[in-house]
C-alpha cells in the first residue's frame, strides 16, 4: 500500500511539473514556432491574464468564466502588440528580442504604476484531497487536466483545420503565401493573439495559486523556455514530449535532492539534449520521418 | 586512373533509396554531363561527392584518396569546387566581397584587387559589383555563384544546372568558357536539362534514373537510345 | 492631371482586354527596375515576356501580381485599377503567380502546399486535388514528403500545381522550364495549353527557353532596361532564330 | 614582400569593407574624439571620470558580442558567463595572491584567459555540435543561468577557495583593485584618473585590433559565415573553426569586462550572470547597429548613459521610457539607431553635394 | 542654514519594489516631521533619492554619484543583502556613512555601516523557544538558496538544538521559484511539528497559498515573511493561519505610540498597502541620525561614530525604544511575537522588550576598536584573537 501511495505522488508530481511546463510554454511555443518569433515579453502576457482574471473573479464571476477572460484579454494585448510592434520587424526575427524586451518592461512597470505593488491573490479552489498520509489540492489536478487539453485542442487546430495550414505556410515564405490570396497580415495577427491568449491563460489558470505582481511573469520563464527549447522547433511534435522528459527531470531531481537540483537539473537538460539533439526533439523526429 | 570514382554508392531517404549502387568515374579532362529526370538523384549525387550528405554505403574516390567521409571544407580544399542548383551566395555583402571571400587564399593579396577586376568583367558584373549580391536578378546570382566556384581554380568543377535561368546565347556563352577552362585542364561534371548545352560541351553523358546508371555515352548515343527518349528527352530536337 | 493617349485609352476600354498595364513604374526601394512598362493581355491569350537577365521580368511579375508597390503607371484587370489591392487581394480575383525559384514551403507536405493554393478561390474545391494528381503524378506518389526535399524538378511542379488549386483566371508564370526535364517542359507546355483551352485560363509567362516559347506563347513581349522593346507576333514566333534574336537584346 | 610593406599592408586593415568609417575624415573625427576623451578628465569632476570608466568597461563586453553575433551571425545570450567566470576569477586569484608585484595585473591575464579557456570548451561543443541560430542562444543562455544559479548558493563556508569566499548570491568582495607596481609605491587603479586612463587605452587598443580582424581574411570568411555558412564552407573554409575563433576572442572581451568591473567596484555577483544582465549586451549592440564596431561602440555608450540619467531623472517612470525608447528604436532604425545616423548624415552630405555641384 | 544632505537608494521598482517602496515613504514622513520642528541643529534635512530598480549595478553607480557627486552626509540604502554588499566597498572607499534599515542574515562588522533592522538572534531566539513549548520539537525548515536563508536556516538549526529540539528536514529554495507541490509533499513526508518558512521574493510566497490549497495545515515561523511582505494581506485566509513571525514592528502593533504612528503615515500616504517593519526601521533610522548629529554637532563619521561610541543613542520610535550598539553598530528591538488567525487577522501572544543583538559583539566584533569591514557569520566568525 505504502508502495502505491508512493507511486501516487510521484504521477501526482510529474503530472503538476509537467502541467507547469506545457501551461506555461505553449504560448511562447506557438510565437516562437510558428512565427520564429523570441517573444521576451511572454511573463507579460502571464501577468495580464492573471490580472485581469484575478479582477474579474474580485468582480464576482465564476472562476472558470473569469479564466476565460484572463485569456482573451491577452488574446488582445496580443494582437495589439502583433500590429503595432512586431508586424514591422517579421524580416528581422532577432530584433523581436530588443522589442519585446522593451515591451516586458514598459508593462511590467507600467502595471507598478497604474496598479501598485500588488493585487489580492483570489484563492484557491476545490479544497483538497487525502491518499495514504499526504494530502493534495485538487486544484492542481485541473491544472493537468487543462495542460492535456490545450495540447489536444492545439494540436487539433494546427494539423485539422485551414488555418493552421495557411499559418504555417505563411510563416515560411509569406511573399507566395500572400500571392496565393492568403490575408497574410490576418493570419499573424492571429497566430500572435492565440500565444498571447494562450500565455494569458496559464495565468488565468495559474492566478490563484500565486502571488500577483507585477514581476510575476518572470517566474514563468525558465520553464518556458526551456521546454520551448527541448522541443524543438515544431510546437506540436516537440513541446508535449519535452514536457513529459523535463517533467520526469524535474519531479525526480527535486524530490531526491531538492528545488536546487530540480532547477539546475532543467537548464543541464537543455544543454544536453541540445548537445544530442541539436534541433529539439521534434527535429529529431522530423529527420527520421523525412 | 580517373580524377573522381564511386565504387556501389549508396544513399537512402527514409524508404526512399536515391542513390543506388552508383559505379562512376570521371577521367581527368573530361567534360561530362549528368542529365536524368527530376528527383533522379542528380542533385543528391552531387552532395555525396561534397560531403554534405553521408553515405549510406560505398566508396568515393578522389585522386585517389579516399574521400567518403572528409569533411565538405577538406574536400573543396583538395581541388573541388561546385555551383548549387539554387544559388548560395553571401547576400548582404556586395559582389565584389563575395569574390573577395572566394579568392582571398588562392591568389597574392598584390594581385588580388586585379584579380577579381578581371573575374568581374568576365562575369559581366563589373556595373553592379557595389551591389548587394541579394539583389541581383536570378540569372546574375547564378553568374556571381559560378564565378565564386571557378574563383578557386579547382580540378574539378561541379556543375548544378548553371545555365538555368539564361538566354540561349548566354547558354552558350557560359559553354565556351567551360570549354575554356576545360583547355587550361579543368575537369568538369555539370547536371544540366539543357540538351543544346549538353551537345555544346560533353564529352560524355550519362543518365541516371532512380538514382541508378541508366544509360551512358556521347550525346549522340544518348540521344538515339529510344528508353532515354521515353523517361526524359520527350520529342526534343538535340 | 495626366491625359492618357487616345489609342491606349480606347484599347483599355476594349472589353476582352483582362489585363491592362499603363506606363507602368516599379522598383526597390528608390531604385527604379520598370520605367514604363506598356502592355495588353486579351482574355484567354496566353503571352510570353522575353528579355536578357536582370531587365526586370520577376520585378514586372511581382508588381503585377502586388508583391512590390506601383510607383507610377495603372495595372488594370478587367477594366479596374487594382493598384491599390493588396496581393492576397489580386490573388482572390484569380490571379494566380509562380514565383522564380517556385518558393515552395519547405517544411510542409506536398499535400499541405496544394491546400494552400484553395485560397485563391477562398474555398476548397471538389475534386481539385485529383485533378491536379493527374497533371503531375509525382506529387500524388510523395503527397506527404516535404516540400523542401523534393528535387529542383518536383518542386516547379509542385509549385504550378499550387496555383491551379485556386482555379485562377489568369497565371503569371515566372521561368516554369527552368529546373526542369525536357519531356516535363514539353508536358507542362502542353497542360497549360491544354488547360488554356478547355478553361479559357489567361497565361503570362516568362521564359528563355525558346522551346517552350513556341509550343506555348500566341503573342511575345520583348523587354529591356525596363521596358517593353518589342512585340512579336504568332508568326514571328515560328521562327527559332527571330526569338533567339529577341532574348538576347 | 618586404617587411615593411607587409607591416604597412598589416596597419591598413583597419579599414576596408567590414567597417564603417573610412578615409581621412573618420579618421580625423576619430583623433577629434580621443582627444577629447584624452582631455576629458581635465574638465570633468572626478565623479564623472569614474562613472565614464564604469561606463568604459562594458563596451569591451558590447564589441566582443559585436564580433560574435554582427560579424559572425552566431547570437550569444551569454555573454556575461564568461564577464562573470572572469569577475570570479580575478576575485579569487587576488584575494589569494594580493596585490604586491602586480600580482593584480597576471590575475586579470589570467582571469581573461580562463574565461576565453571555458569559451573554448563551451563553444567546441556548439558549434562542432553545429548548434546555431536561436537554439545557440538558448543554449548559452542557460549556461548563464545555471551559474547564477549555482553561485547564488555558495553562501555556505564550504564554499571557498583558497582565502577566498564565494560567497553566494551577496556577492563576493574585497578583492584587491588592479594595482600597478611603481617605484617608491604601488599605484593602486581606484576609479580616478590613472584608472580612466588606463581603461581608455585598452579600449582604443581592442577597437583598433578588432577593426584590423574583421578587415583580414578572418573577418571576411567571418562574414561569409553569417551570410551563407554552406557556400563558405563550399569554398573551402573549416566554418566551425572560424565560428569558435570569433566566440573565444569575443567571450575573453566579455572576460576583459568582468574583470574591470570587478576590480572597479570591489564586487562581483551572481546577478551579473542572470536573466536581466544578460539580456543587456544584446540590447546595447542591437540599438547601436550590431554589425559594425563602430556604431556597437558608440551605441552602447549612448545606451548606458541615456539609461543611467533616465534612471537619475525619470524616477518610477525611467524603466517605462527605456522600453519605449527600445522599441521606438527597434522601430525606425532598423540596422541600429547609429547607422540610421550615419546613413542620413551622409544622405544630407551627398544632397548637399550634388547641390552644390548643380550650382557650378 | 545649510541644509544637511540625506542621500536614499531604495528599490522603488523592480522584484523588491513590493516591500521597499514603503521605506523610501517612511523616510520622507520623519523628514517631513523633523523639518517643520526646525530640523536638526536648525539644519533642514535635504533628501536626494534615487530609485536603485532591484539591480545591485544601480547601487554601485549611485552610492557613488551620491558620496562623490552630491556630497551627502548620510546615506540610507538598500533591501537585499546583495545590493549592500555591492555598495559597502563603495563607502568604504569614500569613507562614507550609510545606514542599512533592513532585517537581514546579520554579521556585517564595518564601522562606515550602521544597522537599524533586526537580526537573527533577534528573531529566533524569541520566535523558536515559544514555537517548540507550543507546538513541539520537530522542525523543518524552508529557506531561500542564498546567504540570508542558507545563515538564517543555520541559526535556526543551532537554536534548535540548543533548546533540545530536532531538525526533521531542511530544503532550500533557488530564489524565483514559484512552485511548490513537490516541496509540500516532503514536509509532509517528514512529519514536523511546524515548518520554519525563511521565504524571499514574490515569487516564493505563492508557497503559502499552495501549501494552504494541498491543506498543509501545519503551524509555521518565520522571520521575514508576514513583517515584509504582509503575506497574510495579499493571501486569501486561511493559508496563513497559525503563521508566527517575529516582527520589530508591522502596522498592526497595538500600541499608542504605533496606533498614532498608522494614522499619521496614512494621513500622508492614503495608498500605501501596508506599513511593515522595514518602513518603521527607516521612519526611526532618521530620528537616530537626527540624535546623533545634534550629539555630535558635526555629521563628520569620526565625530558621529564618538558618539555612538557613548552608548545611549536611543530612540522611542513607534515599537517601543530603539538602542545603538557601539560594538556592532547595530540595534537593540522590541520584538513582536505576531500571530495570524484563522481570519487573517493578527495577534501578538507575547512581546519582548530591549532584545540585543548581541552576536557580533560576543564573537569579537568590536567597531569602537577596529574596523575589519567584513561580514561575518556564525561558522566563519571574526578571527580570534
Ligand atoms: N532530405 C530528403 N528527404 C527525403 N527525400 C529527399 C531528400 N532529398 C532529396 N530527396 C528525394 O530524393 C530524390 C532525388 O532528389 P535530387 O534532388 O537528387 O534530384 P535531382 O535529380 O537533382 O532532380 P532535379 O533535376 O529536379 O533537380 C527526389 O525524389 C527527392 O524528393
Ligand atoms: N530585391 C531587390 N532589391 C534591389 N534590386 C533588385 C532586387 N531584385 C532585383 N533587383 C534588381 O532589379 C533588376 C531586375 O531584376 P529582375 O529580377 O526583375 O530581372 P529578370 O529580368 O527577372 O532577370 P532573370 O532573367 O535573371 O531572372 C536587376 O538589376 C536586379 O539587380
Ligand atoms: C530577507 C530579505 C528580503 C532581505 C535580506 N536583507 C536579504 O538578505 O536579502
Ligand atoms: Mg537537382
Ligand atoms: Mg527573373
Amino acid at each position: 500500500m505504502e508502495f502505491l501511495y508512493s507511486i501516487f505522488s510521484f504521477l501526482y508530481q510529474f503530472g503538476d511539473a509537467f502541467a507547469f511546463l506545457v501551461l506555461s510554454s505553449c504560448g511562447l511555443a506557438v510565437i516562437f514556432g510558428m512565427m520564429g518569433v523570441i517573444n521576451l515579453a511572454h511573463g507579460e502576457f502571464i501577468l495580464c491574464g492573471a490580472y485581469v482574471s484575478t479582477s474579474a473573479a474580485h468582480m464576482g464571476l465564476p472562476l472558470p468564466l473569469a479564466i476565460a477572460a484572463g485569456s482573451i484579454a491577452a488574446g488582445i494585448a496580443g494582437m495589439i502588440v502583433e500590429l503595432a510592434v512586431i508586424r514591422p520587424l517579421y524580416a528581422r526575427p532577432l530584433d523581436t528580442i530588443v522589442a519585446t524586451w522593451g515591451i516586458s518592461m514598459i508593462v511590467t512597470q507600467g502595471t507598478l504604476i497604474v496598479l501598485g505593488t500588488t493585487m489580492a491573490g483570489s484563492g484557491t479552489p476545490f479544497g483538497s484531497f487525502s491518499v495514504g498520509a499526504y494530502s493534495y489540492s485538487i486544484y492542481r489536478v485541473v491544472l493537468m487536466v487543462m495542460a492535456v487539453v490545450t495540447l489536444a485542442a492545439l494540436w487539433l487546430m494546427f494539423t485539422k483545420t485551414r488555418f493552421g495550414i495557411l499559418a504555417r505556410a505563411t510563416i515560411q515564405v509569406p511573399h507566395v503565401a500572400e500571392a496565393l490570396g492568403v490575408n497574410t497580415n490576418l493570419i499573424y495577427s492571429l497566430t500572435f493573439g492565440l500565444g498571447a491568449a494562450l500565455a494569458g491563460l496559464a495565468g488565468g489558470l495559474y492566478a490563484p495559486t500565486m502571488t500577483l505582481v507585477p514581476t510575476m511573469g518572470a517566474s514563468f520563464m525558465v520553464e518556458a523556455f526551456v521546454t520551448v527549447v527541448v522541443g524543438g522547433a515544431d510546437i506540436f511534435l516537440g513541446t508535449a514530449p519535452a514536457a513529459v522528459v523535463l517533467g520526469l527531470i524535474k519531479a525526480a531531481l527535486t524530490s531526491w535532492k531538492g528545488q536546487f537540483a530540480g532547477q539546475i537539473g532543467l537548464l543541464v537538460a537543455v544543454i544536453i539534449v541540445i548537445r544530442i539533439l541539436p534541433r529539439g526533439i521534434s527535429g529529431k523526429i522530423l529527420k527520421e520521418r523525412a | 586512373m580517373p580524377l573522381l570514382e564511386t565504387h556501389k554508392l549508396n544513399k537512402h531517404f527514409g524508404g526512399l533509396h536515391v542513390t543506388g549502387n552508383v559505379d562512376f568515374a570521371l577521367n581527368p579532362g573530361e567534360m561530362h554531363c549528368l542529365i536524368g529526370p527530376n528527383g533522379a538523384g542528380k542533385s543528391t549525387f552531387f552532395k555525396l561527392i561534397l560531403g554534405e550528405h553521408l553515405p549510406d554505403s560505398g566508396d568515393i574516390l578522389y585522386d585517389g584518396h579516399d574521400i567518403t567521409r572528409a569533411k565538405p571544407f577538406e574536400r573543396i580544399r583538395k581541388g573541388i569546387s561546385v555551383k548549387f542548383q539554387v544559388p548560395g551566395i553571401f547576400k548582404e555583402l556586395s559582389v565584389r566581397q563575395n569574390l573577395t571571400i572566394a579568392l582571398q587564399y588562392h591568389v597574392d593579396p598584390e594581385l588580388l584587387a586585379e584579380e577579381i577586376d578581371q573575374l568581374l568583367e568576365f562575369l559581366k558584373l563589373a556595373d553592379d559589383q557595389k551591389q548587394l549580391a541579394g539583389n541581383l536578378s536570378h540569372g546574375q546570382k547564378q553568374w556571381l555563384e559560378i564565378g565564386m566556384a571557378i574563383a578557386l581554380k579547382p580540378k574539378l568543377l561541379l556543375l548544378d544546372e548553371p545555365t538555368a535561368g539564361m538566354t540561349p546565347d548566354e547558354t552558350f556563352a557560359t559553354g565556351e568558357m567551360l570549354q575554356e577552362l576545360n583547355r587550361e585542364g579543368m575537369t568538369l561534371l555539370a547536371v544540366e536539362h539543357d540538351m543544346a548545352f549538353v551537345r555544346q560541351i560533353a564529352h560524355q553523358v550519362t543518365v541516371l534514373h532512380f538514382g541508378k546508371i541508366f544509360a551512358q555515352g556521347t550525346i549522340d548515343e544518348i540521344v538515339a537510345n529510344e528508353d532515354v527518349a521515353a523517361i526524359y528527352l520527350g520529342e526534343v530536337d538535340a | 492631371m495626366k491625359t492618357w493617349p487616345q489609342s491606349i485609352l480606347e484599347k483599355s476600354m476594349r472589353k476582352d482586354v483582362i489585363l491592362d498595364v499603363i506606363s507602368l513604374h516599379a522598383g526597390y526601394g528608390g531604385k527604379p527596375v520598370l520605367q514604363g512598362v506598356d502592355f495588353q493581355v486579351r482574355e484567354g491569350e496566353i503571352v510570353a515576356v522575353i528579355g536578357r537577365n536582370g531587365v526586370g521580368k520577376s520585378t514586372l511579375m511581382k508588381t503585377l501580381i502586388g508583391l512590390l508597390p506601383t510607383d507610377r503607371g495603372s495595372i488594370n484587370l478587367r477594366g479596374a485599377s487594382i493598384d491599390l489591392l493588396a496581393a492576397h487581394q489580386r490573388a482572390r480575383r484569380g490571379i494566380g503567380y509562380v514565383p522564380q525559384g517556385r518558393d515552395v514551403f519547405p517544411r510542409m507536405s506536398v499535400l499541405e502546399n496544394l491546400l494552400v493554393g484553395e485560397s485563391i478561390a477562398g474555398q476548397a474545391t471538389e475534386g481539385k486535388v485529383d485533378e491536379i494528381f493527374h497533371y503531375f503524378p509525382i506529387l500524388k506518389e510523395r503527397a506527404d514528403q516535404r516540400a523542401g526535399t523534393m528535387s529542383g524538378g518536383q518542386q516547379q511542379q509542385l509549385a504550378i500545381g499550387r496555383v491551379l488549386m485556386g482555379t485562377p483566371s489568369m497565371i503569371l508564370l515566372d521561368e516554369p522550364s527552368e529546373g526542369i526535364q525536357p519531356n516535363i517542359v514539353q508536358d507542362i507546355a502542353r497542360i497549360t495549353v491544354e488547360l488554356n483551352r478547355k478553361t479559357g485560363v489567361t497565361v503570362v509567362f516568362v521564359e528563355q527557353n525558346i522551346d517552350m516559347i513556341r509550343a506555348m506563347a500566341q503573342r511575345c513581349y520583348v523587354m529591356d532596361k525596363g521596358s517593353i522593346v518589342a512585340e512579336l507576333d504568332k508568326d514571328m514566333l515560328q521562327d527559332r532564330d527571330i526569338i533567339r534574336r529577341y532574348l538576347s537584346v | 614582400m618586404s617587411r615593411a610593406s607587409r607591416f604597412t599592408s598589416f596597419l591598413k586593415l583597419v579599414e576596408g569593407p567590414q567597417t564603417l568609417g573610412n578615409g581621412p575624415k573618420f579618421w580625423s573625427g576619430f583623433a577629434v574624439v580621443l582627444l577629447a576623451a584624452c582631455s576629458y578628465p581635465a574638465f570633468a569632476d572626478s565623479y564623472d571620470v569614474g562613472n565614464n570608466v564604469y561606463f568604459f568597461n562594458w563596451l569591451f563586453m558590447a564589441l566582443g558580442l559585436s564580433l560574435i553575433w554582427g560579424y559572425g551571425g552566431s547570437l550569444s545570450f551569454g555573454q556575461t558567463a564568461f564577464f562573470g567566470i572572469a569577475g570570479y576569477s580575478y576575485g579569487v586569484l587576488t584575494i589569494n595572491l594580493g596585490d604586491a608585484y602586480g600580482l593584480t595585473l597576471f590575475s586579470l591575464v589570467m582571469a581573461v584567459a580562463i574565461s576565453a579557456l571555458f569559451a573554448a570548451v563551451l563553444g567546441y561543443f556548439l558549434f562542432f555540435g553545429r548548434i546555431n541560430g536561436v537554439f545557440l542562444g538558448i543554449v548559452s543562455l542557460s549556461v548563464t543561468l545555471v551559474l547564477e544559479r549555482f553561485m547564488a548558493q555558495t553562501a555556505g563556508p564550504e564554499w571557498v577557495i583558497g582565502k577566498a569566499r564565494l560567497n553566494g548570491f551577496n556577492g563576493m568582495g574585497a578583492m584587491p583593485s588592479l594595482t600597478i607596481p611603481w617605484p617608491g609605491g604601488n599605484i593602486v587603479l581606484y576609479p580616478d584618473i590613472t584608472l580612466y586612463y588606463l581603461t581608455l587605452a585598452l579600449l582604443v587598443i581592442v577597437y583598433l585590433g578588432l577593426r584590423m580582424l574583421v578587415n583580414s581574411r578572418f573577418g571576411n570568411v567571418l562574414v561569409a559565415i553569417r551570410e551563407n555558412p554552406l557556400r563558405a564552407e563550399m569554398l573551402g573554409y573549416d566554418v566551425r573553426k572560424y565560428q569558435l575563433g570569433a566566440f573565444v576572442i569575443g567571450s575573453a572581451l566579455a572576460g576583459l569586462s568582468g574583470v574591470l568591473y570587478t576590480s572597479w567596484g570591489n564586487y562581483i555577483t551572481p546577478a551579473s550572470m542572470g536573466m536581466t544582465a544578460a539580456s543587456l549586451p544584446i540590447v546595447w549592440v542591437a540599438v547601436g547597429g550590431r554589425s559594425d564596431l563602430t556604431t556597437t561602440l558608440v551605441g552602447t555608450f549612448l545606451v548606458l548613459i541615456v539609461f543611467q540619467s533616465l534612471t537619475i531623472h525619470g524616477s518610477q517612470y525611467a524603466l517605462v521610457a527605456m522600453g519605449l525608447l527600445l522599441v521606438i528604436t527597434v522601430l525606425i532604425a532598423p540596422k541600429g539607431i547609429v547607422t540610421a545616423l550615419v546613413e542620413f548624415v551622409s544622405k544630407m552630405s551627398d544632397r548637399r553635394k550634388s547641390k552644390a555641384e548643380e550650382v557650378r | 542654514q545649510e541644509p544637511i544632505k540625506l542621500g536614499v537608494l531604495e528599490d522603488q521598482s523592480g522584484d523588491f519594489a513590493l516591500a521597499t517602496i514603503g521605506k523610501v515613504h517612511g523616510i520622507e514622513l520623519a523628514v517631513e516631521e523633523i523639518n517643520a520642528a526646525g530640523g536638526i541643529d536648525g539644519r533642514p534635512i535635504e533628501i536626494i533619492a534615487y530609485d536603485t530598480q532591484s539591480d545591485n549595478t544601480r547601487y554601485q553607480e549611485f552610492m557613488r554619484r551620491v558620496l562623490q557627486r552630491d556630497k551627502v552626509d548620510v546615506v540610507f540604502a538598500g533591501f537585499s543583502s546583495a545590493s549592500r554588499e555591492a555598495y559597502r566597498p563603495i563607502v568604504n572607499q569614500f569613507d562614507g556613512l550609510a545606514f542599512y534599515n533592513n532585517q537581514y542574515e546579520g554579521g556585517v562588522c564595518d564601522a562606515n555601516m550602521i544597522v537599524t533592522g533586526a537580526v537573527p538572534e533577534q528573531q529566533f531566539s524569541t520566535l523558536l523557544p515559544y514555537m517548540m513549548e507550543t507546538y513541539g520539537k520537530k522542525v523543518y525548515t524552508i529557506a531561500a538558496d542564498y546567504n540570508f536563508g542558507q545563515i538564517s536556516a543555520e541559526w535556526v538549526r543551532q537554536i534548535v538544538d540548543e533548546n533540545g529540539g530536532e531538525m526533521v528536514g531542511e530544503e532550500f529554495i533557488p530564489l524565483g521559484v514559484s512552485q511548490f507541490s513537490q516541496t509540500i509533499q516532503n514536509i509532509q513526508a517528514a512529519k514536523p511539528d511546524f515548518v520554519v518558512t525563511l521565504l524571499v521574493g514574490t515569487a516564493q510566497s505563492s508557497y503559502y497559498e499552495q501549501a494552504g490549497a494541498a491543506n498543509l495545515a501545519l503551524p509555521m515561523a518565520s522571520s521575514v515573511n508576514v513583517g515584509q511582505g504582509y503575506e497574510h494581506k495579499r493571501f486569501t485566509p486561511p493559508s496563513l493561519a497559525n503563521m508566527y513571525a517575529t516582527v520589530n514592528y508591522i502596522e498592526e502593533v497595538d500600541t499608542p505610540e504605533s496606533k498614532a504612528f498608522v494614522e499619521k503615515w496614512h494621513a500622508k500616504f492614503p495608498d500605501e498597502p501596508y506599513i511593515n517593519q522595514e518602513a518603521e526601521n527607516s521612519y526611526a533610522a532618521v530620528y537616530l541620525y537626527k540624535l546623533m548629529v545634534e550629539r555630535a554637532k558635526s555629521t563628520e563619521l569620526e565625530a558621529i561614530r564618538g558618539v555612538i561610541a557613548e552608548g545611549d543613542i536611543c530612540f522611542d520610535a513607534p515599537e517601543g525604544e530603539m538602542c545603538i550598539d557601539p560594538k556592532s553598530q547595530h540595534t537593540s528591538h522590541t520584538i513582536y511575537l505576531a500571530q495570524v488567525t484563522e481570519d487573517h487577522s493578527i495577534a501578538f501572544p507575547k512581546v519582548w522588550e530591549s532584545i540585543q543583538p548581541y552576536w557580533l559583539g560576543e564573537a569579537g566584533c568590536d567597531l569602537t576598536m577596529e574596523d575589519p569591514s567584513a561580514q561575518y557569520t556564525p561558522s566563519s566568525p571574526p578571527p580570534a584573537k
